[in-house]
């Protein structure tokens, strides 16, 4: 049993409009000081039985998120 | 927790039960032990009470609603009538179509996005239940002040969730309104309407019949959603150390119920499907009690075959969920493989949880215990009924006594009064534009929307061969409903009437979402009570006969009813949809008439409300043998080729309607007050059965002719002409001098002996200025 | 003229395809024989030309079109464009062509978050790609446009390749619905013979249901180069 | 200057189709043993000066996450 997270996040020079309406918004509703916001996704993953890691690179680099726009880091919580 | 099963039940007679919390009267829970004789189990409560529920039993309304059976007109086109998931009419050449209005306003104002999209698939599911492929959606919808901050929390997450839904499913969204009250701000209206198209043969009614044959669950696993949200269970009330509260909020998976109607297309046209059943509000409880009580009588289930999402969910739970996406089919035997194989195909979860039997009684097991053995009809069809009282409200004279008359509501009085009060009008929020929402909605997809917003109806073709094709509207001045809601629902049907025949589609059937506040208030009740009167009258006037329709009451927020809102959606038929009739004008010369009388009627009009803020007087009833006349005139010049253009006249009255045909073909018209009458009154009074139709010249003779013969007012009072830009005008416009193309510009003429004029550029930018200034912001 | 007659062109029914008869139907009413493909096939059953068709594969749930590309038939698919088959991708179908890095760089949610559907005018900018090849550079057009995620975007790099090639097949005019980067609205491959585009010709072939005729031409431009041998 | 990261979560009841839609393709494409697969966003917020907790609380909670059906948590590294 392993729980894996996997967190996308756009990369740093593409553009990202839902950070851009949030930073905004946020600014609007009072809260200061906000001078970036970047809104990234993440997958949290319930695996019975061992983890096959390079399955995992693979698939997070490929499917979970797109290399041509955005960066993800794996974290692995065995149980 | 053990298991309340039937010998349980028998043997613990005196077991108090929660019932007033699931909102089960005493009388009815005596009723249901009398019934059973002996006291229900906790799951024979749970069903019976959301299937006993006003969303479910229509309990309050059904006394009432009985008169669209009563009253019906005679008519061959109504080949499946109210009382199934929705009615069926045919259109000819072997198709038929099936159409039906739903709410969804509480889950919206909870959760707008969510609440409407779930609003949307619930609809579409009916549809689809009756063997239709649905081809359309439309969205009436209300809500408070524009300016509201919980307008601007609650609509754009309305419109997201309805576009969300229906974009992704692939259905076509062809109109709807967007209206805004104050009546409407704790408790916005979002309506939903699915057109489905079918060929007579595949017409499918929700029955269980066949002993023998399976009851088959397919779609998504079930989850606890919705768990209160049809009766106001709360589900500790069953088991003190039970599981935790359910959430109420139902989440909508498009793709799955895209998945669910091309599965079930393909299920239904296979031949596999005995009787199918969408499950909407009480989920199961409703699909196999319905279904059972339709058919042979008896089902057998096997509810611990129900595919869950959360392994936690009760028995109780299971049958009152309201997950989405899921319906139920009647298979028999030696089909369930086939049927297995494409619903495999699809990815849709398939499963087999019961038998029709010939028992009379629907029973059900959990794990091997018998926990419901009830009979269906005293769950799905034997419900209480109310004869709730009602009475005229005692204000309602005082309300109509208050007339919006000169005296009471100063009117503009001079030429330039007249000419700010046309950009005003453009740009209140009940006439300006809505493409800020209907530009989220996608409206080409499927490959046959013929007409879509802003065009009077809907029109989607249905036959790519012949060009056959249907037009829907729906329309309900709620104003008018409240000054007067026995008159309010005819006029709303009149108007959604007239703007399926402007298209030059002839009306053929009625649907209805009557929205109104609490029934348990006689004055509510009273307003319901007319409006339905008013509405099944007006239908046996004109001949179309009410297919279905959906109730929705407690309306309010605190002792605040909404205004009275009985949504009328009528459904036309085109034989081609190559001569329809659109709404903008395009030849220069053509000449533009106003079908009808004008009189001074501005009791409930949108100037008396965008202005004054008042609501008062009493409207002048519609005469809908004039009404059914008019749509005869538009469908026999659509047929024979005397409009090139047509609009109705009705909320902004003539003015409104000349300014949206303008804005719409982007050209330009002179139009003149008729002499005798006053501009004002020509420009915004909403007397009912009127239309605006443009006339090519060497069709007018044969035109005036068609309408005198029938003893119809027909009034010439304007042209269409792209050429008005002369060197006068160029100093009061911005832009003439850019290009060579000349300003379009919309002259009124023999106002208080002047002229006044409008580019249709500053019309625009008025009329689109509204909703993005606020909703943007 | 030569006959447009014979082609075989397949549209692939992802699940969540939406426009796929739509598409089917373009290449009908353009002289085409359009040949249903079903996304778990990895045979395309012998066509000469492969339309990816709008809607929301799989939901769009990930980011769209990345779960359809791992599709069966798309693995067919991607071989025999690289061997220089004909392949549309129409909004969704873009979508996934640049998800199987067919085609550059990316498309995110529009700028401004909301879904849109409008008549987009473009202008065309390609006018030697097989699917293009009707058209005179520099048309100007207006078909449907309608999406939530149509915002393209790639590094300067590739930008100033793609314009510097030739390659912008058609650009947004008087209007950029979604914020994609110097107004592109679809792309060709270097071969000219993959094609993407977020606008719908295949809801500009009919004068009721469309608001222009000009999407016709992609499709007669694709029966024509077949009917005449021209390769990619 | 501060790094405010706000994870929002479906509450666990709340179906997740998203969530669905990649616990199928990382099936398909041989991923073994996933039992369940659950999507998250993730806001990284920076401010320049101090941060206003109370605030960033309430719109964390309302703005950023939906209460209807979300759960969020905030984390804040100072730099
Ligand atoms: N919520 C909506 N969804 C789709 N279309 C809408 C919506 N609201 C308004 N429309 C469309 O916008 C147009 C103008 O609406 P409205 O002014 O209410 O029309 P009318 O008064 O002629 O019934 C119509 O085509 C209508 O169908
Ligand atoms: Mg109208």
């Amino acid at each position: 049993m392993a729980r894996v997270i996997v967190d996308v996040s756009l990369k740093p020079e593409i553009l990202d409009p839902q950070g851009r309406a949030v930073q905004g918004a946020l600014g609007r509703l009072g809260l200061a000081g906000v001078t970036d916001v970047r809104q990234g996704k993440q997958f949290v993953i319930e695996i019975d039985g061992t983890v096959d890691r390079a399955k995992l690179e693979e698939l997070a680099g490929n499917l979970l998120s797109n290399p041509v726009i955005e960066n993800y880091s794996i974290t692995i919580e065995q149980a | 927790m053990s298991i309340d099963n039937i010998a349980n039940a028998v043997a613990t007679p005196d077991h108090p039960q929660p019932y007033r919390d699931l909102g089960v009267k005493d009388d009815e829970y005596q009723r249901i032990r009398d019934i059973l004789g002996r006291r229900p189990t906790s799951s024979e409560l749970a069903m019976y009470s959301v299937m006993w529920s006003e969303h479910c039993s229509y309990k309050s309304s059904k006394v009432h609603l009985a008169q669209f059976g009563d009253k019906k007109p005679q008519t061959d086109a109504m080949l499946v009538g109210i009382g199934e998931n929705a009615g069926v009419v045919d259109i000819g050449n072997d198709w038929a179509v099936t159409f039906k209005i739903e709410s969804h306003n509480h889950p919206s104002y909870v959760e707008p996005y969510q609440g409407a999209a779930t609003g949307v698939g619930g609809i579409v599911r009916d549809i689809m239940s009756m063997g239709a492929r649905p081809v359309a959606v439309m969205d009436p919808l209300r809500f408070g002040p524009l300016d509201a901050p919980d307008t601007r929390r609650v609509l754009p997450g309305v419109i997201a969730g309805v576009g969300g839904y229906g974009n992704c499913l692939g259905l076509p969204n062809i109109g709807g309104e967007v209206v805004f009250d104050p009546t409407y701000l704790g408790n916005p209206l979002v309506n939903a309407l699915c057109v489905g198209t079918m060929k007579h043969a595949d017409i499918h009614l929700a029955k269980a019949s066949g002993i023998g044959n399976r009851v088959i669950l397919y779609g998504a696993r079930t989850g606890g959603d919705g768990i209160g949200g049809v009766s106001v269970l709360a589900s500790e009330t069953f088991d003190a150390d039970g599981p935790a509260k359910r959430p109420s909020v139902q989440v909508g998976d498009p793709f799955m119920e895209k998945l669910l109607i091309e599965c079930t297309l393909e299920v239904l046209h296979a031949g596999l499907v005995e009787g199918i059943q969408d499950l909407g509000g009480a989920g199961i409880s409703c699909a196999t009690s319905e279904l059972a009580s339709n058919g042979t009588g008896g089902m057998q289930v096997w509810l611990d075959r129900v595919p869950l999402r959360d392994a936690t969910l009760s028995p109780e739970e299971i049958l009152m969920s309201e997950s989405q996406e899921r319906m139920c089919a009647i298979v028999p035997p030696e089909h369930v493989e086939e049927f297995m194989a494409i619903c495999r195909k699809w990815d849709v979860i398939a499963t087999d949880i019961g038998v029709v039997t010939d028992t009379g009684r629907l029973v059900i097991e959990w794990h091997g215990e018998t926990i419901v053995d009830v009979p269906p009809r005293t769950v799905a069809h034997d419900g209480p009924v109310y004869q709730r009282p009602y009475h005229r409200p005692a204000w309602q004279d005082a309300l109509q006594a208050d007339a919006p008359t000169a005296e009471r509501l100063p009117r503009p009085q001079t030429a330039s009064e007249l000419h700010e009060l046309v950009l005003r009008m453009t740009a209140a929020p009940n006439l300006a534009s809505k493409s800020w929402v209907t530009d989220q909605y996608d409206r080409y997809v499927q490959g046959n929307t013929v007409m879509a917003q802003p065009e009077d109806s809907g029109m989607v073709r249905v036959d790519e061969e012949s060009g056959l094709g249907v037009a829907v509207a729906t329309d309900c001045n709620a104003r008018v409903a409240k000054l007067d809601p026995y008159h309010g629902a005819r006029f709303a049907l009149a108007e959604a009437y007239r703007n399926v025949a402007v298209s030059g589609a002839k009306p053929l059937a009625v649907t209805n979402c009557l929205n109104f506040g609490s029934p348990e208030d006689p004055e509510v009740m009273w307003q319901f009570a007319e409006a339905v009167r008013g509405l099944a009258d007006g239908c046996l006037e004109l001949g179309t006969p009410v297919t279905g329709g959906n109730v929705s009451f407690y309306n309010q927020t605190g002792d605040v009813a909404i205004l009275p809102t009985p949504v009328v959606g009528v459904l036309g038929v085109i034989d081609d949809v190559d001569r329809r009739t659109p709404m903008a004008w395009a030849e220069d010369g053509d000449l533009i008439y106003v079908l009808g009388d004008t009189a001074d009627d501005f009791a409930g009009s949108e100037w008396a409300h965008e202005v004054h803020g008042h609501l008062g007087g009493l409207p002048r009833p519609v005469d809908l043998a004039k009404e059914r006349v008019l749509g005869e005139i538009l469908l026999a010049g659509s047929r024979d080729g005397m409009f090139n253009a047509a609009h109705d006249v009705s909320d902004g009255g003539i003015m409104q309607s000349l300014v949206e045909m303008a804005l719409r073909s982007n050209v330009g018209a002179r139009i003149w007050v008729p002499r005798d009458m006053d501009p004002f009154v020509f420009m915004y009074s909403e007397s009912a059965t009127r239309a605006i139709v443009v006339v090519p010249r060497d069709e007018e003779s044969r035109f005036t002719a068609m309408c005198g013969a029938r003893g119809f007012t027909a009034e010439r009072v304007g042209v269409v002409d792209s050429q008005l830009d002369t060197d006068a005008i160029a100093a009061s416009t911005e832009d003439s001098s850019n290009g060579s193309e000349p300003a379009q510009l919309l002259q009124l003429d023999n106002v208080h002996g002047e002229t006044i004029r409008w580019s249709v550029d500053e019309l625009r930018a008025a009329h689109l200025r509204t909703l993005p200034a606020v909703l943007n912001a | 003229m030569t006959t447009l007659t014979g082609a075989r062109i397949g549209v692939v029914t992802f699940p969540g395809s939406l426009d796929d008869r739509d598409a089917a139907r373009a290449i009908r009413v353009a002289g085409g024989q359009a040949v249903a493909l079903w996304h778990g096939d990895e045979d395309l059953q012998g066509v000469d030309a492969v339309v990816l068709p709008g809607g929301f594969s799989y939901g769009d749930y990930l980011r769209c079109g990345a779960i359809a590309r791992f599709a069966p038939a798309m693995q067919t698919i991607i071989d025999k464009a690289r061997g220089g088959m004909p392949v549309f991708g129409i909004c969704n179908g873009f979508q996934i062509l640049v998800e199987s890095h067919l085609l550059p760089g990316a498309l995110i949610r529009n700028d401004h978050q909301h879904f849109i559907c409008r008549d987009q005018k473009l202008r065309i900018e390609n006018t030697t790609s097989v699917w293009t090849r009707g058209f005179e550079f520099g048309d100007e057009i207006v078909v449907p446009l309608k999406n939530g995620e149509g915002g393209y975007i790639a590094d300067e790099h590739t930008l100033d390749a793609l314009e510097g090639e030739g390659r912008i097949m058609a650009r947004y005019l008087d209007v950029n619905p979604n914020g994609s980067y110097r107004d592109i609205a679809g792309l060709v491959n270097e071969r000219g013979n993959v094609a993407g585009m977020m606008p719908h010709p295949e809801h500009a072939v009919e004068p009721l249901t469309g608001p222009s005729l000009d999407g016709l031409t992609f499709f007669t431009s694709i029966l024509s180069a077949l009917a005449s041998g021209v390769r990619a």
